[in-house]
């Protein structure tokens, strides 16, 4: 039995992570709950991208997440800062109230 | 009897004779255009005098072709412009005057010129005089256009030309239901055979090269005979269309719904002769191929006898006179069929005379009847119009062949052929109708000019036509009598370029007898005609008119009927089919279909865009899951293809 | 005059902007003098234009984008001349045919000034590019035309118009970038000019593809059968001037393109398709003129006419013999007039009855006299009467066509019964009879504005059918070339064997 | 054997933590468990051998963006329980279907052979240092734009919650309540 772990086990646990965000979005209708199921997905696929990068010895990977890192925390500040004005105007932060754009 | 003038006389010392021929050609065009001029405006009597006067020097000018055509001048042939010239194909105007076409304009301007005087008194109480005079010219210098060019798309030029003029004319009171429908079935029923006559025109074109008459029929030798004979046979069929030989014959009986010297000049004398003018033209392509000559003689031969049967009960005037051209332009093909062209154009030329006359003799007689055409309502009218049923009875005695009269010479030498060729069926065919002939023109004469004075029975008073209009139609009665005389002259004339058609030796021998038994039939049919209307009114008793023979007659057939059915009025439902069902239902349907194919995606999609988030989220992911799946099946294809390959095998 | 045709193209469209510029009152006088101006400059391009020579005359050339070889190149030969001044001929005439009273009339005429533009621009133009260009911006004004000032089912016409047209277009837009990339890999360099493509000899297969390509853009516009519904639709709401223009114009631009793209460039494929697109020229010829006979409504009766005589113009461009092509190019300019006329012709009675229904008419030769008499020498010139314009192109297309196939032949020649039908019934139910319904028995025969438009057609008519020499002549040299082309280009056996080779210029002269 | 031990364990709490985030009806529970996910995945990252980005992980997320949230729930009422309707079976079966595919199409085609290292790690000098001599050559113009980014987010971020910004919020309310 080979118990060492191989990229397959980071990469499994990468999609798994994803896909635990991806059902967070779809399911979740409070935006806030929504926030934290990106972030959720964004990790997921900094690990894939830093497991790969160790397997393989490039840097490459680890540069991605490290930019990933930088996008999250911006979309984080501009998304909250929204988020607080629509809270203070409507006075709610579920998904469907969110109808503005109704054609 | 010998009328050798021993005149020289050398026309091309006092005039050019290529000014002549243009003369000719365009004095009527000219006077049709001022006739146009005035087309709209009310009656002016000068117009009518100009106009005749034009036509009369086009026929001087003709004459004076003839005279020097007859005096041993060259044929006159000229070339004015080029008209169609692309590829290798060049057609010019060209005209030339021969003896056969010197000998077409003769007749065709002389007709015209007596019909044109005629006509200043039969539309004088007509609004649309001025009119009629400029369709009419227009149609003589067709016609002209039609036997003086010197190739076969000058012809049919003319060829058309003729076709539209009849067309004018036919519907010339436009505002009857009745003539404008015989006007456009004339045109389209010969447009029918014109089909025929330009697909002629283009094989001779992609096998000759060239549409001058001279340089096809110089090479007419070198081309396969099965060309040649496709050549006749769709030359023919223009010819059919034209001369209106069966199965195209049926707009010729309606066409006169026309005014009666369009009937005379257009469909008795000239233009549906125009057909055995074709045949007797392009008698070299002809000549080539006997079977469909023979043909031809055979259709001719039967529609002589169709048409004769049907002019034994027709009741109208007109119709009757129709039917016997229709019958005499039968005699033509059989003629001009069995390849002995000088007497097709013998019999052309003395027809159109007697047939004019019987044709303008009818004419007085509708004046006189009020426009009443039923014979059975006339009689009698010898009392009132003494001058015109002489001249009609000069015509009809011509039409029945009895000497010396015209019809008798160019008829008799008719059989002759039939005979002389052992055609014996013909023959038969032509005798029995030579009996018919006589019967029916007499039938007409009796019950019009003779018997009881019906009439007074319907209030009409008679009276007899303007002594001008009889004056103009004795020429036409003495050339009726006396045409038949020159025909050693016209021998001599014609064959200089129609091949000469010689009797076997036997026949000089029996050549008396058959003589006798045609003028015994004639005789016999007079007769029959004069006896039987003698004593009582009409031949036709009323049992008789129940008999279906009869009935067949009278109704033509039902020709006009089975048409009707199996050509227009599918033509018109096929035609609305194909509108309605076919083009907005299936191919408009189809391109519409298409587009709201797309707009109802639109319609049924855009409840996507809905606005809200979480189906927008929703749609993503079905999105990334289609494009995953497709990734998928992209990148195992082969091992998916192979794998069900072997599920398939 | 070195930049004539430039002039030529531009400057309606640039008076058209400065017609902006003149007051109300005189847009109409001002728009007649441009177009006549116009008009001038293509016959004094007739004037210059030298029928002796071979190839393209009055060319110029400037690059437009040198990295993909799109060029600024013009230059008409005899076929584009006499198309050119159709153009500016038949604006002209369109042009005068507008009455004053029209709604927005500022703004109508100075579209048909834009129009003109795009016309000339599709016949004077060498480029692929810009063929396109200007064959697409075409459909604007047009669009405009019928949309704004047309009937009560304008908007369904017009947008149908241009969405069918445009289709087609588009696929023709991909058949010529492909051909450039084909271009490029022959020779190395980008290059849209026609005259070089036309000496890029393709593989039968490659040409197939291309030709299909090319094929529906035109068959579209021409329009053949079973793409000819949007026309019907186009004609039937389009105001007079907009059907003149577009029945005695824009289609010819389909043929035009025929004659200038698809022949030359894959006469192989043409071969290849000859069969298929003669059927289908066929059923245009005889299913349409069938179609015209059931119609109801007048316009639409000279609108599949219309059809119908196209498809006798296609007939005689793929009997690919130099009387074939030389008739259809003059059909083409016989059935710019003639259907001009005959749409200008049912204006008139629009005008003074607001209906075009046959139906409500009957007996109006004795009310117009003058009118019904020219309604029948166009009638007669449509049916195909020699002497008139219309036989001479007839003949030729038809005589060239007999030579391919004679069984195909002597249905196409069908034309001249099916034409004569419902052309004859159609005047008969107008014109002849008693006048029945009261409303026609006061019409007044025409005006001066309609002689105006309508004498010089008429004139046309009659003097080009008796004369046709001036135009046949240069057309027939310039066919004679592209045939010749067409021979020395063909790869496969067949099609050496149905083009004719010709020999012409100098080697004719010998 | 250290590895094992030490990526199940991390695996299996991130998990863990992260099904309790998007599965919990309280916010507060949630940003707690996105918390302690967030640090467990740096402790991936170290076992990755990415030193640098395990300590940037700690610091950004459980530094920055954890205390941004908390920040930000200080808005909003956090003590009642988040109420959303939402059962659709369609949703749970994408979920699934997709997630096997995704497995699927991430565990097979990585395995090739052919990929070469762009930025190879050397043996024997540090992460971080390998990281900063990549960072600040090849990809110094995409650090200074994210530098740029974040710098505009946090100005962003500042004016949006900003106080001025909602009474400015608060004025075009009465505005439209007036009119």
């Amino acid at each position: 039995m080979n118990l060492s772990i191989s990229l397959e086990h980071y990469l499994l646990l990468s999609s798994i992570l994803f896909f635990i965000g991806l059902y967070g979005v779809i399911v979740r209708k409070n935006l806030l709950m929504l926030f934290f199921a990106t972030e959720i997905m964004l990790n997921a696929v900094n690990i894939g991208l830093v497991a790969i990068s160790n397997y393989y010895g490039d840097l490459t990977g680890q540069m991605f997440a490290f930019f990933i890192i930088a996008i999250a925390a911006s979309e984080v500040a501009i998304g909250l800062g929204l988020l607080v004005i629509w809270f203070k105007r409507h006075n709610t932060v579920d998904l469907d109230s969110l109808q503005s754009m109704k054609g | 009897m010998n009328f050798d003038i021993n005149l020289n006389i050398n026309i091309s010392n006092f005039i050019d004779t290529s000014t002549l021929l243009y003369i000719a050609l365009f004095s009527p065009i000219v006077g049709s255009l001022i006739a146009g001029i005035y087309g709209a405006s009310p009656k002016r009597i000068g117009i009518g005098i100009i106009v005749s006067s034009l036509i009369f020097l086009s026929f001087l000018a003709s004459a004076g072709l003839f005279l020097h055509l007859y005096f041993g001048g060259s044929i006159v042939n000229v070339r004015m412009m080029d008209w169609i010239s692309a590829g290798d194909l060049s057609v010019p105007f060209g005209f030339v005057a021969d003896q056969v076409s010197v000998t077409m304009m003769l007749v065709v301007t002389l007709v015209s010129t007596i019909v044109h005087i005629y006509s200043i008194g039969y539309m004088e109480k007509d609004k649309g005089f001025n009119r009629f005079f400029s369709y009419l010219s227009a149609f003589v210098f067709s016609m002209m256009f039609l036997v003086m060019s010197d190739n076969f798309l000058g012809l049919f030029i003319g060829w058309e030309g003729v076709g539209l003029c009849s067309w004018l004319l036919i519907g010339f009171w436009y505002e009857r239901e009745s003539a404008t429908w015989a006007a456009n079935e004339a045109f389209i029923m010969n447009r029918i055979a014109d089909l025929g006559m330009l697909i002629g025109i283009f094989l001779i074109y992609w096998h000759f090269g060239t549409l001058q008459y001279d340089e096809v029929f110089a090479k007419v030798n070198s081309i396969p005979v099965d060309i040649i004979s496709m050549i006749a046979i769709f030359l023919f069929i223009g010819a059919m269309g034209k001369s209106a030989q069966f199965p195209l014959h049926t707009w010729l009986a309606d066409a006169m719904e026309g005014p009666t010297p369009v009937s005379a000049l257009i469909h008795a004398a000239t233009m549906v002769t125009a057909g055995v003018y074709l045949v007797i033209r392009a008698n070299e392509i002809f000549a080539l191929v006997p079977e469909v000559g023979y043909f031809i003689a055979s259709l001719g031969a039967f529609v002589a006898l169709f048409a004769a049967t049907m002019a034994l009960v027709n009741r109208d005037i007109k119709r009757v006179i129709a039917y016997s051209t229709l019958s005499q332009l039968g005699y033509m093909f059989v003629a001009g069929g069995l390849g002995a062209y000088w007497i097709a154009l013998f019999h052309l030329v003395t027809h159109a005379f007697f047939k004019a006359l019987l044709f303008l003799g009818a004419g007085n007689v509708m004046h006189a009847m009020e426009d009443e055409l039923n014979i059975m309502k006339m009689g009698g009218l010898r009392k009132v119009m003494l001058g015109t049923a002489l001249l009609m009875l000069i015509a009809s005695v011509a039409l029945s062949g009895i000497y010396p009269f015209a019809g008798f010479f160019s008829k008799d030498k008719i059989l002759e052929v039939a005979f002389d060729t052992h055609n014996y069926i013909l023959w038969g065919t032509l005798w029995l109708t030579a009996g018919l002939t006589a019967f029916y023109s007499f039938r007409i004469v009796m019950l019009v000019f003779f018997g009881s004075a019906r009439y007074k029975d319907f209030g009409i008073h008679p009276h007899e036509a303007h002594g001008f209009m009889l004056w103009a139609m004795t020429p036409l009665a003495v050339l009726a009598i006396v045409a038949g005389l020159f025909e050693h002259q016209f021998i001599d004339f014609v064959t200089k370029i129609l091949p000469v058609y010689n009797f076997s030796e036997g026949i000089h021998e029996i050549i008396g007898q058959l003589v006798m038994v045609t003028t015994a039939i004639a005789v016999t049919g007079i007769t029959i005609a004069v006896l039987s209307n003698m004593f009582k009114e009409g031949l036709f008793t009323n049992t008789f008119k129940s008999n279906f023979i009869y009935k067949l007659l009278d109704n033509q057939y039902y020709i006009p009927k089975i048409y009707d059915e199996v050509f227009s009025k599918p033509y018109r439902e096929l035609s609305e089919l194909f509108w309605k069902s076919v083009d907005l239902k299936i191919v408009d349907a189809t391109v519409d279909g298409i587009a709201n194919c797309i707009l109802s995606t639109g319609e049924n999609t855009r409840g996507m865009q809905s606005g809200n988030l979480s189906i927008m989220l929703r749609l993503m992911v079905i999105g990334i899951t289609v494009l995953l799946i497709s990734a998928i099946l992209y990148s195992y294809a082969d091992s998916i293809l192979t794998l069900l390959q072997g599920v398939l095998n | 005059m070195n930049h004539i045709l430039t002039i030529l193209i531009f400057f309606p469209a640039l008076a058209g902007l400065m017609g902006f510029l003149v007051d109300k009152k005189s847009i109409k006088p001002y728009v007649v003098s441009i177009t006549l101006i116009e008009l001038f400059i293509s016959l004094y391009l007739w004037y210059g234009f030298n029928s002796a020579e071979i190839g393209m005359q009055f060319v110029e050339q400037a690059n437009l984008i040198e990295a993909f070889g799109v060029q600024y190149l013009i230059g008409i030969d005899g076929i584009s001349l006499f198309l050119v001044i159709l153009s500016t001929f038949m604006t002209l005439i369109g042009v005068v045919s507008i009455s004053d009273d029209t709604e927005d009339l500022r703004e109508l005429l100075l579209t048909i000034l834009f129009l003109e533009m795009t016309m000339v621009g599709v016949f004077v133009v060498l480029d692929a590019i810009l063929f396109y260009l200007f064959w697409e911006l075409s459909l604007v004004p047009m669009l405009y035309i019928i949309g704004a000032w047309g009937g009560n089912k304008r908007v369904y016409a017009s947008i149908k118009f241009f969405l069918y047209t445009f289709t087609g277009s588009i696929i023709m837009l991909v058949g010529m970038l492909y051909m450039a990339y084909l271009y490029y890999q022959a020779s190395g360099t980008w290059s849209f000019s026609l005259l070089e493509w036309y000496r890029l000899q393709l593989p039968l297969d490659y040409q197939i593809w291309l030709f299909v390509a090319f094929f529906l853009g035109l068959a579209i516009k021409v329009p053949m059968f079973p793409f000819h519904t949007w026309l019907p639709y186009a004609h039937g709401q389009a105001p007079t001037v907009g059907s003149v223009i577009l029945a005695a114009v824009l289609l010819k631009m389909g043929t035009y393109g025929f004659i200038r793209l698809s022949l030359p460039l894959y006469p192989d494929a043409t071969v290849y398709f000859l069969t298929p697109i003669a059927i289908l020229s066929l059923i245009m010829i005889i299913y349409t003129a069938m179609v015209a006979y059931a119609q109801k409504d007048l316009k639409q009766l000279v609108a599949y006419s219309s059809i119908s005589h196209m498809g006798v113009i296609i007939l005689g461009i793929f009997a690919l013999n130099p009387e074939g092509i030389t008739g259809s190019i003059f059909l083409m300019i016989s059935h710019g007039i003639v259907s001009g006329a005959l749409f200008l012709l049912v204006g008139v009675i629009y005008d003074r009855r607001h209906t075009k229904m046959i139906d409500e008419f009957g007996g109006l030769a004795s009310v117009m006299p003058r009118y019904a008499l020219i309604f029948g020498i166009m009638a007669m010139a449509s049916v195909g009467l020699p002497l008139t314009i219309g036989f001479v192109g007839e003949f030729l297309s038809l005589v060239g066509f007999y030579k391919y196939s004679h069984i195909m032949g002597i249905i196409a020649t069908g034309t001249v019964v099916v034409g004569a039908i419902y052309m004859l019934s159609a005047y008969k139910r107008t014109f002849f009879g008693k006048v029945v319904n009261s409303e026609n028995s006061k019409l007044s025969d025409l005006n001066l504005r309609e002689y105006l438009t309508l004498i010089p057609l008429t004139i046309l008519v009659i003097v080009l059918g008796i004369y046709p020499k001036p135009i046949l002549k240069p057309v027939d040299e310039s066919v004679k070339a592209i045939i010749s082309l067409m021979h020395q280009k063909a790869v496969t056996e067949e099609a050496k064997k149905i083009i004719p080779n010709i020999k012409i210029g100098e080697e004719a002269r010998k | 054997m250290f590895e094992m031990i030490a990526f199940y364990t991390f695996a299996f709490l991130i998990i863990a933590s992260f099904i309790v985030v998007v599965t919990s009806n309280n916010a507060l529970y949630s940003m707690s468990a996105l918390a302690s996910g967030m640090i467990l995945i740096s402790g991936l990252f170290f076992l990755l051998n990415a030193d640098f980005l395990g300590v940037v992980q700690l610091i950004v997320y459980t530094g920055a963006v954890i205390a941004l949230y908390a920040f930000a729930m200080i808005f909003f009422d956090t003590t009642k329980n988040l109420i959303e309707v939402n059962s659709k079976k369609i949703i749970f079966l994408l979920i699934s279907f997709s997630t096997i595919l995704l497995v699927f199409i991430m565990t097979a085609p990585i395995k090739s052979e052919a990929v070469t290292a762009l930025h190879p790690i050397h043996q024997g000098v540090g992460n971080t240092q390998d990281i900063g001599i990549v960072l600040f050559t090849k990809y110094l113009v995409p650090f200074e734009l994210a530098a740029v980014m974040l710098l505009v987010a946090m100005i962003g971020g500042i004016l949006m919650a900003g106080k001025k910004m909602d009474m400015l919020v608060a004025n075009e309310e009465i505005q439209e309540a007036t009119k």
